[in-house]
């Protein structure tokens, strides 16, 4: 006779027990539980108090427009709205393509960022009327591609040549080309000097990690190579770079870099680019460098054994099971790079940490008593957390699909 | 040493390895000591001896996964030499199983199969197809063929590796202790495909602890010690009647 | 290598398919092209030099730097060199780098183990300290102490914070009492040297004891109780043999508040610009009485204004035998009341109009114009009988005391010579300015602590990680060997972890280390920030540039190899 | 393919900006727009960016009048933010054509940084903000008070060479930031504020009550701040230097956006005539269409007109005129003649 399953003594169940094990399991417990609730009720309230009642919020909603594209001009701003929604849009298709345990993670980050792309359409549509349609738009294309990818399958093969050519689109709906006021055909060119806001920063942190990748990838071979003269030099480079701040390297390439090029001298955006670019390569290459590492010795040899040429187990086994390892690595490079971008007001670049600087000393500003700083810094500082806690949480999903991190 | 020499001596046919006063040293180690050794066509040489005795360092030698600095290896004619040519060449007429499977885990099966032949033999991608599911069912798991290796067992993935290797056609097959790192309930499934791969008259040389396939299979055995050759003979010569001590007190210890 | 001959080939392989040869060759272009590009940057900057006027070279390093630095750990002025400056600035970045490597351990190990507890509350104030603190960029974190948290939030000069002789507030930053070296020092060094050689064969000759006991015990605690031993038994030997120079010459100048030492090298009793300056000079300088005057005014405290303050300079009640506030105006003293929220140096002048003899709100307005009582109507004096204060000159020779507006019988007595001289902060007369102790200054502050908070956050998950990735078997096997809760986590648990967290706690202390070089935005004078303005003053950026990347790699390079060393011993133990 | 090799253009334009080799005024006219040095973190007053995202200030001002000079079309600017640190490399190199931001004449940067100044447009100097009813009027009445000065700078040195001079006791609290000592002195910790008047006067509108607050007359510092441009390019060093006399000479004589076409009709005085392009070869001696200083006031306005639009009384920062009045009012605005 089987014993039938009880249901859990009264205490040990319910709100009460719950509380009892988590909060007071013991009097020393009990107090820092107290002390802690009343901190945090404290703190909060007077967050919160401050940000409803005292904070003067005018300046920073007056300035979302600079804070977002800077000097973009207004009439021209369907641009990076395109680039936002050919981006959204093939978000969409790769959420809608995807169906395993990674699949997941892209879905559920295609719906968060639906929610968040919701939510500024929101607002636009009763507080921005120039943008609203381009909001609803996006909206639109991203729902489309979700769509769109349901029903052709075979889009797939197609995704990462799309993602790849959506940069390249990106930047040439950005800078435009071809027109002028006389040659309406083209996209009139807007130079780098007017970007600015959210826009560049993350144009930026996008740029760079793409364009580090290979790099990186290159470095962290040839620290691997047999080589003995490719070898020392990837570690001479990979050491000198990480050895030193990304600022002094700013600094560097932002003051020295037309000096090395013998007199041409690249935009300033180019030239932090570029600085951003070779820095992350660096770290990049030490990422890479653990993916292949990790990589046990039989695939180098069993690929050898088959007569496959250096090239081709390269590129067929070796890189895609090294790439694929790290990838939560990147990803968290990404979020560095990201944060990093903050940087670039050093070399008079206007991200959106250099802009709302630039906000806080506009003369309207200068007459609000005590500034507005702390609202600017309020906004940055969700901005970020927003963008970056996501990814984190993303970062770490992937970390347990791909088995790494669980010991 | 002159009585070993002369018994490595081809016992008739077409030579297909030849290996001739081989020597190896990893740093100042010498692994692999005056190594004589050839292999007929369709022969099968099984080489024992306790572990670090250079019996892997070998074979390894055969197809350029190590490195040897003096001595002379011949495969099918082609001499392993620095030329790049050569060893390309050498890898394509040899396949290798490993201890440790060596699947590529992000392809599948299938995948794993017809990587070499179109890419190194540049075949057609359905002959391709074509030919990995006749070796696949030849090592009877053309059902696994869509699977990723990390869904199968260790008995069924080291079949595919031979199956992978058995693709490209190569003359020469070479086993590295293929069922040591296997369960011992499946172990059997793995020799049974030698076994007949043995009996349709593929060249092997093989690596392995299983006596009982070395008496079974080989047409000769090689004993191996601190790098060099000890002894050489028929299985039944061997294991009946050995010539030195250091292979009476190791068999011995295993039988 | 060379007895091994070549292996005999039957043929001659061509050059390009021969393996070892490819390597070679693959070598041999991979340096030509790197030389080439090395060539034309060279050639490029050459060039550059000398069309665009570009200083090259490092003789400016001695050119005289002209610019002043306000936080500096040497004698530093503006007529120092720009390489002293470039040092100023080195030491500036250890000097927050090495504080906020041990208070971000601390604090990383102390919030991982708060995630790790089983009280709720507590795990989740470090969740979400952790994933707000890493997520938000340091450099706007930087920003946030300095000019949001620190800089408005503290109170400002005369209003300083005050925790006995601890002093805060956002101009000057936090002030505490510190002891210098005096010219006597070099009496302790030797014992000093003698105390530490004992405590490290002490340290040894415990180890070998403990061993051979075969007895559990750490010998770091003999070893700190010699050196306690020998240096205190030293100091008092040192104190002993303390002199002052004969020529030393110490005076007071209670007009202008000031005490003086110098050493007379001209021998002529009197200070004079001969005289070259002596410093750590203990003196106790004292008024029979004294009297100071102040007008009342609004002020700010805590962003809330406050009218009819007033504020003498600070005084400790230890300092005075009595004291007394009354307004110079006779008439008003019957009108108006004092009350004070600081004995006797701070408070307010109010009105009793309801009469219960206590200061209401409203009372601090004048009724008639709805103003303070501020102003020179409304001065107050500040009567003090017996003032006494202890102080020390400072590097110039000179510090500070109260000056009076007016006094009698001011007097000074020399205090005897030690090697170590403790320095006070005070406020001197001028109502603001704080004098002697040491000072954290505001950007310190707001970077360390924008750094300790933003590491630590980083360190709290490596040390959560590595004690997680201790297999709970490890755990269950020492408690059934009957250890204590904390038997387990010090003596199993931690010491396992900690092998785990040693190699990414080092790359996050250089981390910590490079990201020092973001305190040029809340104008943190260290490395890069000297730099940029020595760049800046003398245009000799290429020169700069590599001392900047060398120097920051020094560090760097030395600080990895300081603790992988560490790291090589730990590891080594631990098996 | 037209697209295709324009946009090859442009990104070479992008990647390589134009060769040093050819006049500043040449890259100018064939890229069809002045490349000005602004400050980057924005100067109240002088360069900030308005939530449109435009720029304005008195300095960005005189960018706009070197567009007119030149391109006859004062819109025609490409700003460039500077920091402090990178403004002379971006000169030297030819990153921008002209800097206008807030920088010092001093010897040093004429000589061994290789700049060449035009004429003072902002005759700055280190003054003094103390509490109206403080009593103090005089450098002399700063005797034993404290004194918040930012470190770091020529400020600090300034300060206390002049006191020293002047054998008087202060006491100095520092900081490198401006805003944390605007703070201790608002809420009373120092009895004075020193820095560059121009700072003053733009920092004052941040405190409590701007209105309890003077500025000292005292300057105890020369800080000329005018644009720059590099050594070598004599003809482009002629032509902004002549734009700023321009706007001198246009409020000596009275012409103003205004009236600039009705003067250039009834005018009778041969300079006039010659600055307008009426007599079209003095303009034209510069490389310049006839009409280039016309376009100035046409559409910058002269020197009053800049000065009251960005710093003047209807602004929140007011600045007094002082040595920034035309020399027939008592100040140090003097053009030469036009002949």
């Amino acid at each position: 006779m089987l014993q039938p399953a009880l249901p859990p003594p009264v205490r040990e169940t319910g709100t009460l027990a719950w509380m009892r094990r988590n909060l007071f399991s013991n009097l020393w417990n009990a107090l820092i539980s107290v002390v802690a609730l009343v901190v945090i009720a404290w703190g909060v309230l007077s967050l919160l108090n401050w940000m409803v009642f005292a904070a003067n919020w005018d300046r920073v909603w007056a300035n979302l427009r600079l804070m977002s594209i800077f000097r973009y001009p207004i009439e021209l701003v369907w641009r990076p709205m395109a680039s936002v929604m050919i981006v959204i849009f093939l978000f969409g298709m790769s959420a809608g393509l995807s169906k395993d345990g990674t699949g997941r993670i892209v879905r559920s980050a295609y719906n968060w960022m639906m929610g968040f792309v919701g939510f500024i359409t929101l607002v636009a549509l009763f507080a921005f009327p120039s943008v609203r349609f381009l909001w609803i738009a996006v909206v639109v294309l991203g729902v489309a591609g979700f769509w769109l990818a349901r029903a052709v399958p075979v889009l797939a093969k197609a995704l990462p040549w799309l993602w790849i050519a959506s940069w390249f689109v990106s930047l040439f709906f950005l800078l435009g080309v071809g027109g002028n006021g006389n040659n309406p055909t083209g996209l009139e060119f807007v130079p780098p000097n007017l970007w600015g806001g959210i826009i560049l920063t993350f144009f930026f942190s996008v740029t760079g990690i793409v364009l580090c990748f290979p790099l990186g990838i290159a470095l962290a071979l040839g620290r691997q190579s047999k080589l003995p003269a490719i070898k020392y030099f990837c570690i001479f480079y990979i050491e000198i770079i990480r050895g030193a701040p990304l600022i002094t390297w700013l600094f560097t390439a932002s003051l020295l870099l037309p000096l090395f090029l013998g007199g041409i001298r690249p935009e300033a955006i180019i030239r932090a680019q570029v600085a951003i670019v070779l820095f992350a390569a660096a770290y990049m290459a030490e990422n890479v460098r653990g993916g292949l590492q990790a990589l046990p010795k039989g695939q180098r040899e069993a690929a050898h054994a088959l007569g496959l040429t250096p090239w081709d187990s390269m590129r067929l086994i070796i890189l895609p099971q090294a790439l694929r390892s790290v990838i939560p690595a990147i990803v968290g490079l990404f979020i560095g790079l990201f944060k990093d971008t903050s940087l670039i007001t050093i070399v008079g670049l206007f991200d959106l940490f250099a802009v709302a600087l630039k906000v806080a000393t506009q003369p309207e500003s200068k007459l609000i008593a005590g500034g507005i700083v702390r609202e600017l810094f309020i906004f940055m500082a969700i901005f970020y957390w927003f963008f970056c806690f996501r990814m984190s949480v993303a970062s770490r999903q992937l970390e347990q699909e791909l088995g790494l991190g669980t010991r | 040493m002159d009585s070993v020499v002369s018994a490595l001596a081809p016992t008739g046919g077409q030579t297909i390895i030849d290996i001739s006063g081989l020597n190896k040293w990893f740093g100042d180690f010498h692994v692999l000591r005056n190594i004589n050794m050839s292999v007929n066509k369709g022969e099968v040489v099984v080489v024992i001896g306790p572990s670090g005795s250079g019996k892997s360092t070998l074979i390894r030698c055969v197809n350029r996964l190590e490195e040897h600095q003096q001595g002379k290896i011949v495969v099918d004619d082609i001499e392993l030499t620095d030329d790049v040519r050569n060893i390309d060449k050498i890898r394509r007429e040899t396949g290798m199983v490993f201890q440790q499977f060596n699947l590529f885990p992000h392809l599948t099966v299938l995948d794993n199969v017809t990587l070499a032949p179109i890419r190194v033999r540049k075949m057609k991608k359905s002959e391709a197809e074509q030919k990995a599911m006749y070796y696949l069912e030849k090592v009877k798991i053309p059902e696994q063929a869509s699977k990723f290796p990390g869904q199968l067992s260790g008995g069924q993935q080291q079949r595919v590796a031979i199956a992978r290797a058995l693709t490209m056609e190569p003359k020469v097959m070479l086993f590295d202790e293929p069922t040591s790192a296997l369960d011992p309930e499946v172990v059997g499934e793995v020799l049974e495909v030698m076994v007949n791969l043995a009996k349709e008259g593929m060249t092997m040389i093989v690596v392995t602890h299983e006596m009982g396939f070395a008496r079974e299979v080989g047409d000769r055995v090689v004993f191996m010690d601190a790098g060099q050759i000890v002894e050489v003979g028929t299985p039944e010569h061997f294991f009946v009647n050995p010539q030195e001590e250091r292979t009476k007190s190791f068999l011995s210890k295993i039988l | 290598m060379a007895s091994r001959t070549a292996r005999p080939s039957s043929e001659v392989v061509p050059w390009y398919r021969n393996v070892k040869l490819i390597a070679v060759f693959a070598q041999i272009i991979f340096v030509v092209i790197v030389l080439i590009v090395l060539a034309i940057l060279v050639f490029n900057v050459s060039r550059g030099v000398k069309t665009l006027g570009v200083r090259t070279g490092f003789g400016f390093l001695a050119d005289r730097a002209g610019f002043p630095l306000s936080e500096s750990l040497i004698p530093y002025d503006q007529n120092a060199s720009y390489a002293r400056a470039m040092l100023v600035g080195v030491l500036n970045t250890l000097k927050v780098a090495l504080l906020g490597v041990v208070l971000a351990t601390l604090l990383g190990i102390m919030v991982a183990l708060m995630r790790l507890s089983n009280n709720w509350i507590l795990k989740q104030i470090a969740t979400v300290y952790i994933e707000t603190v890493r997520n938000i960029p340091l450099v706007i974190q930087i920003f946030f102490w300095f000019s949001v948290l620190l800089v408005p939030s503290l109170p400002s000069g005369v209003n300083a914070l005050r925790f006995g002789p601890i002093y805060f507030n956002n101009s000057s930053g936090l002030i505490f009492p510190w002891p210098f070296a005096s010219s006597n020092f070099r009496h302790w060094t030797i014992w000093l040297i003698l105390a530490l050689v004992l405590a490290i064969g002490v340290y040894w000759w415990r180890r070998r004891t403990l061993l051979r006991l075969e007895r559990p015990g750490n010998p770091f605690w003999p070893a700190a109780a010699a050196f306690l031993l020998v240096a205190a038994v030293g100091y008092f030997i040192a104190l002993a043999q303390s002199r002052f120079p004969e020529n030393l010459l110490v005076s007071l100048d209670a007009d202008r508040g000031r005490v003086n030492s110098v050493l007379d090298v001209n021998a002529n009793g009197t200070v004079d610009n001969q005289d070259t300056p002596y410093a750590t000079v203990p003196v106790i300088v004292t008024f029979e009485s004294a009297s100071f005057e102040v007008n009342p005014q609004r002020r700010t405290e805590q962003r809330k204004e406050i009218n009819s303050a007033f504020a003498f300079p600070s005084l400790r009640k230890s300092e005075f035998e009595e004291a007394r506030v009354e307004f110079v105006n006779p008439d008003l003293n019957d009108r108006l009341s004092v009350h004070y929220t600081g004995f006797p140096t701070t408070g307010i002048v109010y009105e009793d109009r309801n009469e219960n003899e206590r200061f209401d709100a409203g009372e601090d307005l004048d009724e008639s114009t709805g103003e303070g009582f501020e102003g020179n109507d409304y001065k107050l004096v500040l009567f003090i009988e017996g003032f006494k204060r202890r102080v020390l000159t400072e590097r110039d020779g000179e510090t500070r005391v109260p000056r009076f507006d007016s006094y009698e019988n001011a007097s000074f007595e020399r205090l005897g010579p030690s090697p170590l001289a403790w320095s006070f902060p005070n406020f001197p007369t001028d109502k603001t300015l704080v004098t002697g102790g040491a000072t954290l200054s505001v950007s310190y502050l707001a970077l360390l602590l924008a750094l300790t908070f933003y590491t630590a956050s980083f360190i709290a998950e490596i040390v959560r990680g590595a004690i997680l990735s201790v297999p709970k078997g490890q755990t269950e096997a020492s408690k059934a060997l009957g250890l204590s809760n904390n038997q387990t986590f010090n003596l199993v648990v931690f010491p396992q972890a900690f092998r785990i967290i040693i190699p990414p706690l080092i790359s996050q202390f250089l981390n910590l280390t490079k990201n020092s070089s973001l305190g040029i935005f809340c104008s943190y004078q260290e490395f890069f920030a000297v730099s940029s303005i020595v760049n800046n003053q003398s245009g000799a950026s290429m020169p700069i540039f590599f001392i900047l990347i060398g120097g920051y790699l020094i560090i760097s390079l030395t600080f990895s190899f300081l603790l992988n060393l560490y790291n090589a011993r730990t590891q080594l133990v631990e098996r | 393919m037209r697209k295709l090799i324009s946009l090859i253009a442009v990104l070479a334009i992008i990647v390589s900006g134009t060769a040093l080799a050819q006049a500043t005024i040449e890259q100018i006219e064939s890229r069809d727009s002045v490349i000005c040095g602004v400050n980057a973190t924005g100067l109240p007053g002088f360069a900030t960016v308005d939530e449109s995202g435009n720029y304005a200030g008195f300095d960005v001002d005189f960018c706009r009048a070197v567009a007119a000079a030149v391109l006859g079309d004062a819109s025609k600017v490409t700003y460039r933010g500077l920091s402090a640190g990178e403004r002379f490399t971006a000169l030297q190199t030819g990153e921008v054509d002209v800097l206008i931001r807030n920088t010092t004449w001093t010897s040093n940067r004429d000589t061994a940084l290789g700049l060449n100044f035009a004429p003072t447009t902002f005759y700055d100097g280190q003054g003094f903000l103390v509490r109206g009813n403080s009593g103090i009027e005089t450098l002399d009445d700063l005797d034993g008070t404290t004194i918040c000065v930012q470190s770091g700078t020529t400020t600090e040195l300034n300060l206390a060479d002049v006191m020293n001079a002047n054998g008087l006791e202060y006491e100095a609290i520092i900081n490198e930031q401006s805003d944390p000592l605007l703070a201790a002195y608002d809420d009373g910790a120092c009895d004075a504020y020193t820095t560059d008047k121009s700072g003053l006067v733009a920092q004052r509108t941040q405190l409590r009550d701007p209105s309890e607050h003077v500025i000292m007359d005292a300057t105890i510092s020369k800080e000329p701040l005018g644009p720059s441009v590099r050594h070598g390019d004599d003809q482009f060093f002629d032509i902004v230097k002549w734009v700023v006399f321009a706007t001198f000479a246009a409020e000596e004589y009275g012409i103003t956006s205004e009236n600039v076409d009705d003067v250039m009709i009834s005018t009778q005085d041969s300079n006039i005539k010659r600055l307008l392009g009426v007599e079209p070869e003095k303009v034209e001696e510069f490389g310049l269409s006839a009409d280039a200083f016309y376009q100035v006031i046409k559409q910058v306005g002269n020197y009053a007109e800049i000065y009251n639009r960005n710093l003047g009384p209807d602004t929140p920062f007011d600045v007094p005129r002082g040595l920034n009045s035309s020399y027939v009012d008592g100040g140090l605005l003097y053009s030469p003649p036009v002949r």
